[in-house]
């Protein structure tokens, strides 16, 4: 079975390189700030242990007092995966640094968040609406979105 | 060279010569042109009704080839269904694009009729059929399948659709190039037949061109599958790309008169086949003459069908490549070859060909097709086909995290 | 004085007959050449992940289905193990063997019609479409046997299958697993050496390992570009360790070796329901439960081998009964990533050709 | 090389041009037939049927007899007119709960027998909307006392959308003749809805999952405690 990295280690590892970054760990997850998240994911990519080499999915759960960002890569090397969190505060205009520099494939996902949660992504090529028109009042996938 | 064989019985001369006993003296002419129009109407009937029993056919074949019925639900066996197209698309709206280009947009479905019907006027089907002799029939024939080119561009430029342009452009660039090879496969059949006009080739075919000229046979064939945008060359209506091609604005009346022009050329190329490779209605036994000029066409058109039922479509480029890179030179190998044996076999006083001459003729042509095609094919890029060996990258181990079962690494697909 | 040409812009818009459903690809031409391809899609949205929100596990079942509706059995199995993993519920040895060979059947019939609509856009007038829709008729009437209905299977449920197979099934698949391989022979036949199809899809729309890796592609397309990755091998869930079958992978990445690819893992496939029938053994189908499941709190994700990649679900569960948020990791809309640098630099008939390697189904792509 | 790949499509699609194997199409509604076909369907020799009925036998030879042809369903097959014993159903609408549509609507009213024994309600209204039903069989597996089974056939199409509410009366009158979808027992006594003739209707009472518990087991189950 695919061996998920085990949380304290990857957290251990980070601090280490970058003081104070990973903030919180349990067995699989690490929570991170979302600003540093560009950082951190050169790092668990380009890392010889780690070498997390695809992102696999990017999910956004809205959990009222806060948005939470779900990343779970995967090492087609190490046959390992690994799950890294970032909580963003508050309601109105998140942003959040995107990742497409580091991994190509958070393009189009990144756009489905943005279309769907309402989660702004910085420097990203073209982040447009993907699923719904340009024109659409909100965002749906949220707790708050009563239509 | 001519056997003037008249025969009496139903041809041109008989109606003539009926009418002009009938009208005095002074109106001679009238009777030349009530045999015209009958001659004609008899002609233009005959084919378009052949045009829309072959709809059916084709429909019932493709349908055969794909495991399916075909149409038999209007009249026993779905005979009526080409009539129930024809009722349907008259009774259809026959709507204009707005902003298309009226007049060009109307004259097109005509431009691309009149040459088809013209050409079926020009084949021999009986020893004795008076048009059949036409002295220049080859170079009518040549002249007349080359106007479609305007239809196609007339109908793509006026109906003023992206879909329908793109199509046009492709259409126009194709059906110019593949003319040289079908022009210079029919001057080897000049050649070999020593005449321009159909009937006299049919007479010259002693063996049939086919064995005689296989490489000018594959050329026009080819030359002319393509000539009437059929698979693996119909990329003027590439219904998996653009639609429908220049026909895409199209309906009503206007798109019956293209449908039956796009399935009335398979008979002319048919026909004209027959006429040119396979000595159109000579044959023995008791079958008239032409009955055997229907069979063999028939035989020409199932081999289209069976062609159009299983090839894919040819890219752009690569058809125009193939015209002038493949075809071409084929062309020119089988008109050198021609013009040799010719100058060779012929004897001095009456210039004419032996059926022995033929049969010499027959093998040196074999041989030729043989090494020229083989030569062709490897210099148009086989090598391109082969396909290295299947590596497994080193950027993935599906077995990072457990010692790798021993047959891991077997990527044939052969199944035990 | 250079002829002044201007490039066109042309919707292959998402009525077209050849982009596998209401997909819209916004091209830029210059001529027969494309500049620049941009998808647009949404058009078949149904906000599969709002309406999970608001009902119970297993009338989830249902929605998935829709997902990637040519393969209904593998996107019920992917959510039903996510679900299994959430609420650590475990499943029957007869349910895993039953799923198995549903999810291989499945992935026959997608790569089936897969095969067939290349070769539709390649220009064979339908001929090898309709051979692989009969092929696929077969398994069709196999799914009808199991659950009642061709597409909208809805066979499994959080702890098993929901009923046994027929006792006129099992004769039904050996004849199926003796036929299949000699009917795939004729498709290569009528495919593999073809020179047309050669010359059009010999090194067109090439991507590298590298480019799809970092693109997160996943399924027949990277293992094209020679990555051997195959979540039935890299993650052996159900029964998939128990079985020995292989990981057919491309040479150069082109549309050929996509295609061959597919056909290869056809094989494949009949090879893992041989297995399957011959290890399978009497037993309970379902693990006995409520109807309705209140997993523990907690998110888990899991994920499984679709005919188009790599599906997961990601589930985040409050102790109720129904999800307070579940995400699909659709393969097909993550596959476009890289559309736009196949495309770019081909002419029309390629980028038809390209795009129909991709495979994707519109269901999985704007859930 | 040299466009052999060409002539073997050729010869696949030839072979599947001249096998008879290969002609799978099911004409649906109904099969055109020739004399011969009239005859062997009918089962009369196909000289009789010149005589028989002239006008039937002169058509076949055109080729436009028809016979109705069916695709071949499996008894599991989740068909889309329902079937309803009243008789079994309480009126606990648990299949209405669980439909993930929501389109079975249940009235139902007091029936003055002591509820807590679990005796029946009576319903008043049943109405399942097939307009909108996606024939997933939820309800059918949520019944507990087996009341509702899914149909066998699928052609329902109606003219109007409200014909497609299927009412209690129309549930009442219609044949039963369930799918065995979700049902063993049906299935176990190898009933098949689409050979089922006009007497084979299955009975309320062997249409249960669970043998029907005799008078005494009740009684001394829940009147003696």
């Amino acid at each position: 079975m695919s061996v998920s990295l085990v949380g304290a280690q990857v957290a251990e590892k980070i601090n280490s390189k970058m003081a104070g970054v990973a903030i919180d760990f349990n067995e699989t997850e690490v929570w991170v700030e979302p600003q540093n998240l560009v950082r951190v994911g050169k790092f668990l990519r380009d890392d010889e242990e780690i070498d997390l080499q695809m992102l696999n999915s990017i999910s956004a759960v809205d959990y009222v007092e806060y948005f939470e960002l779900v990343y779970h890569f995967r090492s087609l090397r190490r046959n390992s995966t690994f799950v890294l969190k970032a909580r963003c505060y508050g309601r109105e205009d998140l942003k959040v640094p995107s990742l497409v520099g580091v991994w190509l494939g958070a393009d189009l996902q990144e756009r489905e968040i943005w279309d769907l949660m309402g989660i702004k992504f910085t420097d990203h090529p073209n982040l447009k609406r993907i699923l719904l028109w340009e024109g659409f009042p909100g965002h749906p996938l949220r707790k708050d979105f009563i239509r | 060279m001519e056997a003037t064989v008249l025969k009496a019985g139903f041809d041109f001369t008989g109606i003539y010569g009926f009418f002009d006993d009938l009208l005095p003296e002074s109106l001679d002419w009238l009777a030349y042109v009530i045999a015209a129009v009958i001659l004609g109407a008899v002609l233009l009937n005959a084919i378009i009704i052949s045009t829309a029993l072959y709809t059916w056919f084709e429909r019932r074949v493709l349908g055969r080839f794909q495991s399916r019925m075909g149409p038999n639900r209007w009249g026993p066996f779905g005979l009526f269904q080409p009539l129930a197209d024809l009722i349907k698309l008259m009774t259809k709206e026959d709507t204009i694009p707005e902003g298309a280009d009226r007049p060009v947009f109307t004259l097109a479905p005509i431009v691309f009729l009149v040459p088809a019907l013209l050409v079926f006027s020009v084949l021999p089907f009986h020893s004795s059929s008076f048009i059949g002799k036409l002295n220049v029939g080859l170079i009518f024939i040549i002249a007349i399948t080359s106007v479609n080119t305007l239809g196609v561009f007339m109908a793509g430029w006026a109906s003023r659709n992206k879909y329908a342009m793109l199509g046009a452009m492709r259409g126009v660039a194709m059906l110019i190039s593949y003319e040289v090879p079908m022009g210079l496969a029919v001057v080897g059949i000049a050649l070999g037949a020593g005449t321009l006009s159909l009937s006299g080739v049919v007479l010259a075919q002693n063996i049939p061109f086919i064995l005689v000229m296989p490489l000018g046979f594959i050329v026009f064939i080819t030359a002319a599958s393509a000539e009437m945008s059929r698979t693996p060359f119909d990329i003027i209506e590439a219904d998996s790309e653009l639609g429908a091609g220049y026909n895409t604005e199209y309906s009503g009346i206007k798109f019956a008169l293209l449908q039956l022009n796009e399935f009335m050329a398979p008979l002319i190329v048919a026909a004209l086949v027959t006429t040119l490779f396979l000595s159109g209605w000579r044959g023995w036994g008791p079958v008239p003459g032409p009955i055997w000029f229907v069979i063999k066409s028939f035989v020409i058109v199932l081999l289209l069908l069976w062609v159009r039922a299983t090839w894919p479509r040819l890219r752009v480029d690569q058809i125009m490549g193939f015209a002038w890179k493949g075809l071409f030179p084929l062309a020119i190998i089988n008109i050198f070859a021609m013009a040799v044996e010719f100058q060779v076999l012929r004897d001095d006083t009456t210039g004419a060909l032996t059926t022995g001459d033929l049969w010499i003729m027959a093998a040196a042509n074999w041989i030729i097709t043989i090494v020229s095609l083989a030569v062709i094919a490897n210099v148009l890029g086989q090598r391109k086909l082969r396909r290295p060996e299947p590596v497994p990258s080193q950027l993935a181990n599906m077995y990072a995290d457990r010692p790798a079962p021993e047959s891991a690494t077997q990527l044939s697909g052969e199944v035990d | 004085m250079p002829i002044k040409t201007e490039p066109v812009t042309i919707n292959l818009g998402p009525q077209h007959p050849s982009t596998h459903g209401v997909f819209r690809l916004r091209v830029t031409f210059d001529g027969e050449m494309v500049l620049d391809a941009e998808p647009i899609v949404g058009y078949l949205h149904r906000g599969t992940e709002k309406l999970a929100e608001e009902r119970n596990y297993v009338q989830i079942v249902t929605l998935t289905d829709r997902l990637d509706y040519v393969s209904a059995m593998t996107n019920n199995l992917a959510y039903v193990r996510t679900v299994e993993r959430l609420g650590n519920i475990d499943v029957p040895e007869r349910a895993k063997y039953l799923r198995v060979i549903s999810a291989e059947l499945n992935r026959i019939a997608s790569h089936l019609i897969a095969t067939g609509f290349l070769l539709d856009e390649l220009g064979a007038f339908h001929t090898p479409l309709v051979y692989c829709f009969r092929e696929r008729e077969h398994i069709l009437e196999m799914f009808e046997m199991l659950c009642g209905a061709r597409i909208t299977v809805s066979y499994m449920r959080p702890g098993g299958v929901l009923q046994d197979a027929p006792e006129d099934f099992w004769p039904r698949l050996d004849d199926f697993v003796k036929t299949m391989p000699g009917y795939i022979d004729e498709l290569e036949g009528l495919i593999t050496e073809n020179e047309i199809v050669l010359a059009r899809t010999r090194d067109v729309g090439i991507i590298t390992a590298e480019q799809a890796i970092a693109g997160s592609i996943t399924g027949p397309v990277l293992r094209s570009t020679g990555v051997q990755w195959d979540l039935r091998k890299a993650e052996p869930h159900e029964v998939y360790d128990r079985v020995d079958f292989d990981i057919p992978i491309g040479s150069v990445g082109d549309t050929y070796d996509r295609y061959l690819v597919r056909v290869l893992e056809m094989r494949q496939s009949v090879r893992i329901i041989k297995q399957c029938v011959e290890q399978i053994a009497p037993g309970p189908v379902r693990t006995a439960g409520p109807f309705v499941i209140r997993p523990p709190v907690g998110d888990a994700y899991d994920c499984t081998e679709s005919p188009k990649g790599e599906l997961g679900f990601y589930i985040v569960s409050d102790g109720g009964i129904s999800p307070y948020r579940m995400h699909i990791r659709a393969p097909s809309f993550i596959n476009l990533t890289l559309l736009r640098e196949m495309l770019v630099g081909w002419k029309i008939a390629d980028l038809v050709v390209i795009f129909g390697s991709i495979d994707i189904v519109l269901g999985e792509v704007d859930r | 090389m040299y466009g052999l790949g060409l002539a073997k499509g050729l010869v696949v699609t030839f072979k599947n041009l001249v096998m008879p194997s290969r002609m799978v199409a099911i004409q649906y509604p109904d099969r055109k037939v020739g004399l011969l076909g009239l005859a062997k369907e009918t089962g009369t020799n196909p000289l009789a049927l010149l005589f028989k009925e002239p006008g039937q036998a002169l058509k076949a030879m055109a080729g436009m007899a028809t016979v109705s042809e069916r695709l071949p369903q499996h008894a599991r097959f989740r068909g889309e007119e329902f079937t309803w014993y009243e008789q079994r159903c309480t009126g606990c609408a648990s299949c209405a709960k669980y439909c993930p549509l929501g389109i079975i609507e249940i009235v139902t009213s007091e029936s003055g027998e002591q509820v807590q024994e679990g005796q029946k309600y009576n319903i008043d209204v049943f109405d399942i909307d097939i307009g909108r039903c996606m024939f997933c069989g939820l309800c059918v597996e949520a019944c507990p006392y087996d009341a509702l089974h899914m149909g066998s056939g699928f052609e329902e199409g109606t003219y109007r959308r409200a014909d497609l509410v299927i009412n209690k009366e129309r549930l009442m009158k219609a044949p039963k003749r369930p799918s065995t979808w979700f049902r063993p027992q049906l299935a176990a006594a190898h009933f098949d809805p689409h050979k089922a003739k006009e007497g084979q209707d299955v009975e309320w009472s062997d249409a249960g999952r669970h043998e029907q518990p005799t008078l005494e087991e009740q009684e001394d189950k829940w009147a003696k405690r």
